[in-house]
């Protein structure tokens, strides 16, 4: 609790000409209870905010309120160690949102006013976040999978001193990488099938004292949190090892497109037609010497590479999806006959060459200086004839249906994430009995033993700019688990989840919070004896981050914890509340709002607006110089998800006349950066109507949008219906 | 000025009394007032053209333009080869570029020259006139010898094909090259702005065996010069001239159409703004009359 | 910039893109000591200037936000905007960078209160519009700008609107004597992030950009589609105003082509989707796409996205390559000329907006590298022992989408740590 | 196994391909194309191409020999040289086509009637007779390919042409009775002959 608010007026950037800033002053004083109220001209400056320093350790504040620009502005300017700080919005929340008139003066005013009441009501709640002592540090990484992705997180994690523990369910190193005969190429000129580097990558594990390794082992047991996670490593005997660890890398891979659901294309009808793998495989046996085919061993003098094979089709059982790969990998497969023999025929039927970035286009040129022929043809069907194999399609380009006769035909099937149990499917009573071996991480959180789900089933962020924004904190994928890909990109990738890792295993031991709140040190505190277990924070947590103890009780993983606030909106005895971020805090704030009685033609409206897309579009649409009504007082959040509904009872109760939530987009290609927030919030206003038909009020009152932060345009005119249809419907009865 | 020499390709087509005869007068006089002196390549041959491929194939054609160079080489050394006729110009600088590229080519085709009894080296470069004018004179320099510009004549720039394409003159674009304009403003005349069809083909090569189909063509290179209200078309190559001026007649009868549009060569107009006579600029020697020249030149 | 204080265990990132951001805040938030440096005024680079991300269609100032909250808040990381890195010597943990800091001509002390904006007449091409649309001589370069503080064009300096933007700062923020600082920086590794430029449309000369007003570029149509831009979000076409409503995509514009460059840069399929997408949501039925393409390069999980458009009947592709362009100057319309290699069919199609899906080309060419690296011969910073301590990241190293440049930023930045941390280890 | 069947497993083999790369200009830049059709939107004659050069390209790569020998798609190129600028791939296309030609001609695939073939063929004996360009006799000679009454039909419809550029002085009746000349015919002649052989040789080594 704030005891000792400082409260801070500027006058620069047009408020002292627009406000009347002794009644601010004022205001602070007498309804904000500040201790210190002073304005200043231009107080982001050195010597402005050299006052509220001198402030602070003369006058021993705990708490600054800052009325100036919006809270997105001078930040760095406004950042006091220890002490609590509030904003109120006075430029782009007041005098650049509305008309610089003599009409309009009272009324804005009245707005700055109550924006200096909230902001010195947040501060008599709120507290500096300190650092959780409890937090616990463990440099320790497992990375669970052995392939390629699993190899090159553990050498780049060890490269930057941490110690790295892999779990590998079979028996050797390298994955998918090691049964390939050559790799596609990773350096200019990206002429040539190069060495997989799968030998120097177990070499260089191998060598590496930082480096442990568990061959023909699972994780039959994973729970903690970041910082104090602790595995179950059970061998093929059963025996089983109990290690910490400080994060989790999941670099799982996938697996190949199982091609007897083709069976058009020949797979199963005849031995010589063969998935990527299987020509791998046949390569690595001829290892560099002619290529026969498994029928009868006869050498291979013309294959057909038929792409795209089950894939990219809305088809039944076949993969929607493109494995990225694959194109390159004909090529390259290509290579292995021409290389060998340059009077082997070896064509390939696509319908896109997909080959992108430098690397690609570079490799396509050199399969055709090689002479591989490629056709741009829609394959029918693939069967048997004159003693090998007759491929049938049309060729788009000659616009015609044809045919092909070869030895060998490669049949480019797809890759499946091999990402475990879908936690939204099977788990609790849906769990199967083979939950254990089917999971790869056998979690014991309370929402499932896996990551989750994205669509088509890869894990981890579908996010543009945030890829590594797992929902799970603390456990990052890597490789073809996460996306289609091939070596290249995997390595790339299981060095960034590494870097991810690491960040996790430095920030939980400070009781930072990971991304996007990232450093945040405020953590959900709860008062057991309040608590109804109703479970509602535990199955809302968008990041799996509270469990139950055995009475049912939630217990919360910090570490774990991305401080959205989605648990304190879900819990209904709200006994859940951040430091810094509480019930009392917003629900102060709109009751510090000055309610004008019902015959003032002065209705009041709040907006709980997401912090970081509505808000910041509502300071753009005033920088651009747009207005809105007046009348209504906005007040940003962490997220939707942290909204409780008492916020909305209270705001009615205490003579409101409507609430408008502003959150960001829900649903498959969700936008929320808490994943689930902004949909739990909309699934809770979807109950509230009836709250406001006991209190027997107009269900519109109360509106919930999915907004984003370029709505600029859009967000005043939400506001400025609300005024008008405040004006329709009438005033709120609950006005005193 | 000191005279600048070159090693002279001048081509069957501007031959005394051949189709671009007229092309070589106006050559002639432009390179004398330029103190230029053209050395002729003795005894040269036919380029055998692109069309010379169906018969000729690959190495007879080439072994024809190496000749040329290998005679050039004796009598002309370390001189630069130049043409004036485009399709002279592009086969023999595309033969010394691949020999110059090609040791096996190089090696057969001094094996078949041998049989004449001479020796290539292709180390020399081969180059149109027009090259010679921009890059050893500049539109500055030209400029200077203007003594009557062509004031009020509009002429619009058809560069064709193979002066343009695929080799094309240096620091000029293949879809829309700008020193036929720039030299019309050189001589003190009025380019037609953005002509449509600059670079568009005439079918040249197939004018005798496609007549119909190349004659489509050339009906679109004029419209196009009478749409930008040109006086008459100005071109670098012999076979584009020919082509678009001579068959206007036949053009007309197939498409009602009234053409009268006089195609001359770059030559010429440089000849008459540099005060040659009409003759000496080979204006008689326009099929279709190109008078706004002959009156400045006979002012 | 004198409080910059580096030591041989900083990374020095270069580049404020969206790669350069995330690799230096992913160091940052690793608790290393951080330098940003950007060329330009404010962070962001490409993406800030795009409309929407594919294939979400979402909207990348929402990941900016994002970004820029965590640089607000990161003790670590120090951003130096205008400027540039003019040269790198030393070896792996002991860099000296050399740091060239151009002039803004306005101080810490703005406020972005906006009033010198107000008071300057001269208007400019703005860059932040590729030059679609003006701005002023004293200038925030667009609403999310970080820094939030003005800029003031040099081209005003001695002339009185100089002066007006000096006495309209109630600050004492704008600093007309304000001059060029280099700076030496002591660093123990680098990630060079400084992104990529749009190849010069120009040069594809079939297409006549250079010639012909509603030839445009793919990214000048994200401006043009995006409501804060100079059109409002009207799809407007150069020539007239018109609004386009039969718009024609040119795919590999500069890519795949040993004329121009060499390299498929990747992106391009992709985003002509999203613009399709743009041209539906606007117009709906009102309007016609028609893509010409080589190969539709929809990578991966994306690959659904594609099969959305192709199924949109306002969408059509055609499997060619443009041969060439012609103008209609009656109506500024466009005939484009080529043949559909499905099946040979001729085509002369009248379109009234040409976007040419213009190709990747690396920002920064060896000729003009501050230090000896290897690259491929497109251009692109190979991961190469040579480099040492210098780390190629996001469309520096590739041509990359946001979502692969942001994983290989990633990396770079745990590339970079791995020096500094060896340095650590060592000094103990 | 049928005719059929033989047909089929000739489809997509690289054999014609590779006749192709040994035997024709430039042949081996085949296999490098990409299939944009550039090239067939480029040239000034193609509504006339049967099959346009990228489809040849593909043709040639599907093992449709006689269908591309005997096409008179080559014939029809113009020698503008558009694209060989635009390629993305940088083939030669115009020297392709002009190799494609003659391997057709000199294999006796060419079609029969074809006019330029026939012209191509006059203008190459006509300028290897005395090494110069005869224009009057490459001229009625080519009036009077398609047999004597034809000729007399197309001299008169060129007569204005010839009157033209006569009263020009750019055609001299005088030609007929010889004309231009180099001076070294007998040595000229020998080359063309050596260098025939040279190539004769080369494509007999690949054998068809």
């Amino acid at each position: 609790m704030a005891s000792k608010i400082g409260a801070y007026i500027c006058k620069g950037c047009g408020i002292g000409d627009r406000l009347d800033v002794k009644a601010l002053v004022n205001t602070a004083k007498r309804d904000g209870k500040a201790a210190i109220a002073k304005e200043h001209e231009f107080l982001c400056n050195a010597d402005g905010v050299a006052m509220i320093q001198a402030d602070i350790a003369n006058e021993g504040l705990d708490a600054v309120m800052i009325a100036a620009c919006s809270r997105r502005a001078k930040t760095d300017a406004f950042n006091f160690e220890g002490v609590c700080v509030s904003r109120a919005n006075l430029r782009e929340g007041v005098i650049w949102c509305q008309p610089a008139t003599d009409e309009a003066q009272e009324v804005t005013d009245e707005m700055a006013m109550d924006y200096v009441r909230m902001a010195c009501a947040e501060l008599k709640y709120m507290n500096a976040p300190k650092a959780n002592e409890a937090a616990s540090y463990n440099r320790h990484i497992l990375v669970v999978g052995g392939g390629i992705s699993g190899m090159t997180a553990a050498i780049e994690a060890s490269k930057a001193g941490y110690p790295v523990t892999i779990v590998e369910k079979s028996g050797q190193l390298g994955g998918a990488a090691a049964k390939f005969f050559r790799r596609i190429p990773a350096k200019a000129p990206y002429a040539d099938p190069q060495d997989t580097g799968v030998a120097e990558m177990v070499a260089a594990i191998e060598a590496d004292p930082n480096i442990k390794v568990h061959l023909n082992s699972r994780v039959t047991k994973t729970s903690g949190a970041p910082g104090r996670f602790s595995a179950d490593i059970t061998a093929e005997s059963g025996a089983t090892t109990t290690e910490n660890f400080g994060a989790i890398i999941q670099a799982s891979g996938f697996l190949p497109y199982d091609a007897s659901q083709l069976p058009e294309l020949g797979y199963g009808k005849s031995p010589d037609v063969v998935d990527q793998m299987g020509l791998e495989a046949l390569a690595q046996a001829a290892n560099g010497g002619p290529i026969k085919r498994p029928s009868d061993g006869k050498e291979v003098k013309n294959v057909v590479f038929v792409q795209c094979a089950g894939q990219r089709s809305d088809k039944e059982g076949h993969l929607p999806y493109c494995s990225g790969h694959c194109c390159l990998t004909s090529i390259k497969q290509a290579m292995y006959f021409k290389d060998q023999n340059p009077e082997v025929d070896t064509t390939i039927l696509f319908s896109d060459l997909r080959t992108p970035g430098a690397g690609g286009e570079d490799f396509y040129r050199s399969g055709q200086r090689k002479g591989v022929t490629f056709s741009k043809g829609a394959v029918s069907e693939v069967v048997p004839a004159n003693g090998g194999l007759q491929v049938k399609f049309k060729d788009l380009i000659l616009d015609e249906d044809t045919a092909i006769q070869a030895d060998l035909v490669v049949l480019a099937t797809g890759l499946v994430p091999n990402s475990g149990l879908d936690i939204d499917t099977q788990s609790g009573e849906n769990e199967p009995d083979n939950a254990q071996e089917l999971s790869v991480l056998n979690l014991t959180y309370r929402q499932g033993r896996d990551l989750p789900l994205l669509k088509h089933g890869f894990n981890d962020s579908h996010f543009i700019c945030f890829p590594y924004e797992t929902r799970r904190t603390g456990i990052y994928t890597a490789g073809p688990v996460r996306r289609p890909m091939d070596i290249a990109q995997a390595m790339e990738d299981a060095t960034g989840a590494a870097l991810k890792a690491i960040q996790a295993i430095e920030n939980s031991a400070l009781g930072r919070a990971a991304h996007p709140r990232s450093g945040d040190l405020s953590f959900p505190s709860f008062r057991k004896e309040g608590c109804t277990q109703c479970k509602r924070c535990t199955v809302e947590c968008p990041f799996g981050a509270i469990d139950e103890d055995e009475q049912r009780y939630p217990v919360f993983n910090e570490a774990r914890c991305r401080r959205c606030g989605t648990c304190m909106g879900a819990c209904p005895v709200r006994v859940i509340s951040f430091e810094n971020y509480s019930v009392e805090t917003v629900g102060q704030q709109l009751k510090a709002v000055d309610v004008p009685d019902e015959f003032s033609e002065k209705p009041r409206f709040l907006v709980l607006a997401c912090e970081n897309d509505a808000y910041p579009a509502l300071d753009m649409a005033a920088m651009s110089g747009q207005t809105y009504s007046p009348f209504v007082r906005v007040i940003p959040v962490r997220c939707l998800g942290s909204v409780n509904t008492i916020w909305i009872s209270d705001a009615l109760n205490s003579g409101y006349d409507g609430v408008i939530l502003l959150g960001c987009q829900k649903g498959d290609n969700y936008q929320c950066h808490f994943v689930r927030g902004s949909e739990m919030a909309h699934y809770r206003m979807s109950k509230i109507d009836d709250t406001l038909q006991q209190l027997n009020l107009e269900t519109e009152r109360v509106q919930t949008y999915e907004v984003s932060i370029t709505d600029t345009q859009r967000i005043p005119q939400i506001i400025n219906d609300m005024a008008s249809l405040i004006e329709k419907i009438g005033m709120s009865p609950f006005k005193f | 000025m000191s005279k600048k020499q070159y090693s002279f390709y001048p081509g069957c087509s501007s031959q005394k009394a051949a189709s671009a005869s007229n092309y070589l007068t106006s050559v002639a006089s432009m390179c004398d007032v330029l103190n230029i002196q053209l050395n002729e390549i003795p005894d040269w041959n036919c380029c055998a053209a692109s069309i010379g491929y169906a018969g000729g194939g690959e190495l007879p054609r080439l072994t024809l333009s190496a000749r040329n160079i290998a005679l050039s080489e004796q009598a002309n050394p370390g001189q630069d080869i130049v043409a004036t006729c485009a399709a002279c110009w592009l086969a023999t600088k595309e033969t010394q570029e691949r020999l110059h590229k090609e040791a096996e080519l190089m090696k057969e085709t001094n094996e078949a020259l041998a049989a004449a009894g001479l020796k290539v080296k292709a180390d020399q470069n081969v180059r149109h006139m027009v090259e010679v004018l921009i890059e050893d004179f500049g539109y500055d320099a030209l400029g200077e010898h203007v003594k009557k510009p062509l004031t009020g004549v509009k002429i619009a720039g058809y560069v064709g094909c193979q002066t343009n394409r695929p080799f094309g003159i240096a620091g000029e674009s293949f879809e829309n090259p700008k020193y036929l304009d720039k030299l019309v403003e050189t001589m003190g005349g009025e380019p037609v702005e953005n002509y449509d069809k600059k670079v568009s083909c005439c079918g040249g090569a197939l004018a005798f065996s496609e007549p119909e189909k190349s004659q489509a063509l050339i009906k679109d290179i004029i419209e196009a010069a009478y749409d930008g209200g040109a006086d008459m078309i100005v071109t670098p190559c012999p076979v584009c001239q020919m082509n678009v001026e001579v068959y206007q007649g036949q053009i007309n009868q197939k498409y009602g159409t009234k053409f009268s549009m006089p195609v001359v060569y770059y030559s010429t107009l440089m000849a008459v703004a540099y005060g040659k006579s009409s003759k000496e600029a080979g204006l008689d020697g326009q099929v279709i009359r190109a008078k706004k020249l002959e009156e400045i030149a006979d002012k | 910039m004198s409080d910059v204080i580096a030591t041989n265990q900083t990374i020095l990132v270069v580049g404020g893109g969206i790669s350069g951001m995330t690799a230096a805040l992913e160091a940052a938030e690793c608790g290393k000591q951080v330098i940003l440096v950007e060329k330009t005024p404010s962070l962001g680079g490409r993406v800030s200037q795009l409309y929407k991300y594919f294939p979400k269609l979402c909207f990348p100032t929402c990941g900016i936000e994002i970004n820029l909250r965590r640089i607000k808040a990161n003790r670590n990381l120090r951003v130096l905007t205008m400027s540039e890195v003019v040269s790198i010597t030393g070896q792996p943990g002991d860099y000296t960078a050399t740091v060239k800091t151009s002039p803004r001509y306005v101080n810490e002390n703005c406020t972005g209160c906006g009033e010198c904006g107000k008071a300057v007449e001269a208007e400019f091409a703005d860059e932040y519009n590729y030059g679609l649309g003006k701005r002023k001589g004293a200038y925030l370069p667009f609403a999310m700008a970080y820094p939030q503080r003005y800029v003031i064009d040099p081209r005003i300096l001695g002339t009185p609107d100089a002066d007006k933007a000096k006495a309209a700062c109630k600050y004492g923020a704008v600093d007309l004597d304000m001059q060029e600082q280099t700076t030496e920086l002591k660093v123990g590794a680098v990630v060079w992030a400084t992104g990529w430029k749009p190849y010069d449309a120009a040069k594809i000369q079939p297409y006549g950009y250079d010639r012909f007003p509603n030839v445009i570029t793919s990214v000048e149509f994200e401006r043009l589609a995006d409501p804060h831009g100079p059109t409002g979000g009207k799809i407007l076409r150069p020539s007239d105003g018109k609004e386009a409503t039969n718009i024609a995509f040119i795919q590999c514009a500069g890519s795949r082509d040993r004329n121009h460059l060499k390299h498929c840069s990747r992106i391009c399929c992709m985003a002509t989707l999203k613009q399709t997408t743009y041209v539906s949501e606007k117009y709906g039925d009102g309007a016609k796409s028609t893509v010409y393409y080589i190969d539709i390069r929809a990578i991966d999980r994306i690959d659904d996205f594609h099969r959305k458009v192709k199924a949109d009947p306002n969408v059509t592709f055609v499997k060619s390559k443009v041969a060439n362009i012609v103008q209609d100057k009656a109506t500024g319309d466009l005939i484009l000329n080529g043949v559909n290699t499905e099946g040979y069919h001729r085509y002369a199609n009248r379109h009234d907006l040409v976007v040419l899906a213009i190709g990747m080309e690396p920002s920064v060419p060896k000729s003009e590298f501050p230090a000896e690296v290897v690259m491929n011969e497109n251009g692109f910073i190979e991961l190469d022992p040579a480099n040492g301590a210098i780390f190629g990241a996001g469309c520096s190293s590739d041509a990359l989408d946001v979502n692969r440049a942001v994983q290989n930023a990633t990396a770079g930045a745990l590339r970079a740590i791995q020096v500094v941390n060896r340095v650590a280890r060592t000094e103990g | 196994m049928t005719d059929l069947n033989t047909a089929m497993i000739e489809k997509y083999r690289t054999n014609f391909l590779k006749e192709v790369e040994a035997n024709v200009e430039e042949g081996e830049w085949v296999k490098m194309c990409m299939q944009c059709g550039v090239c067939s939107g480029s040239c000034p004659f193609g509504p006339h191409w049967e099959h346009p050069p990228q489809e040849i390209f593909m043709m040639i790569r599907a093992g449709k020999r006689e269908e591309v020998l005997t096409s008179s798609s080559m014939w029809m190129c113009t020698s503008c040289y558009n694209c060989i600028v635009r390629c993305p791939r940088g083939l030669p296309i115009t020297h392709i086509m002009h190799g494609l030609a003659h391997y057709a001609k000199r294999l006796g695939l060419a079609p029969k009637e074809q006019p330029t073939a026939k012209f191509a063929q006059l203008f190459w004996d006509n300028l290897t007779k005395k090494g110069r360009v005869n224009e009057l006799m490459l001229g009625l000679q080519l009036y009077f390919m398609n047999g004597f009454a034809e000729g007399i039909k197309t001299s008169l419809k060129m007569k204005d042409v010839g009157l033209g550029m006569w009263k020009a002085k750019r055609l001299n009746p005088l030609e007929i009775l010889g004309g231009h000349s180099c001076k070294d015919t007998s040595g000229l002649r020998a080359m063309l002959a050596k260098a025939r052989e040279i190539e004769d040789a080369k494509i007999a080594k690949f054998g068809r």
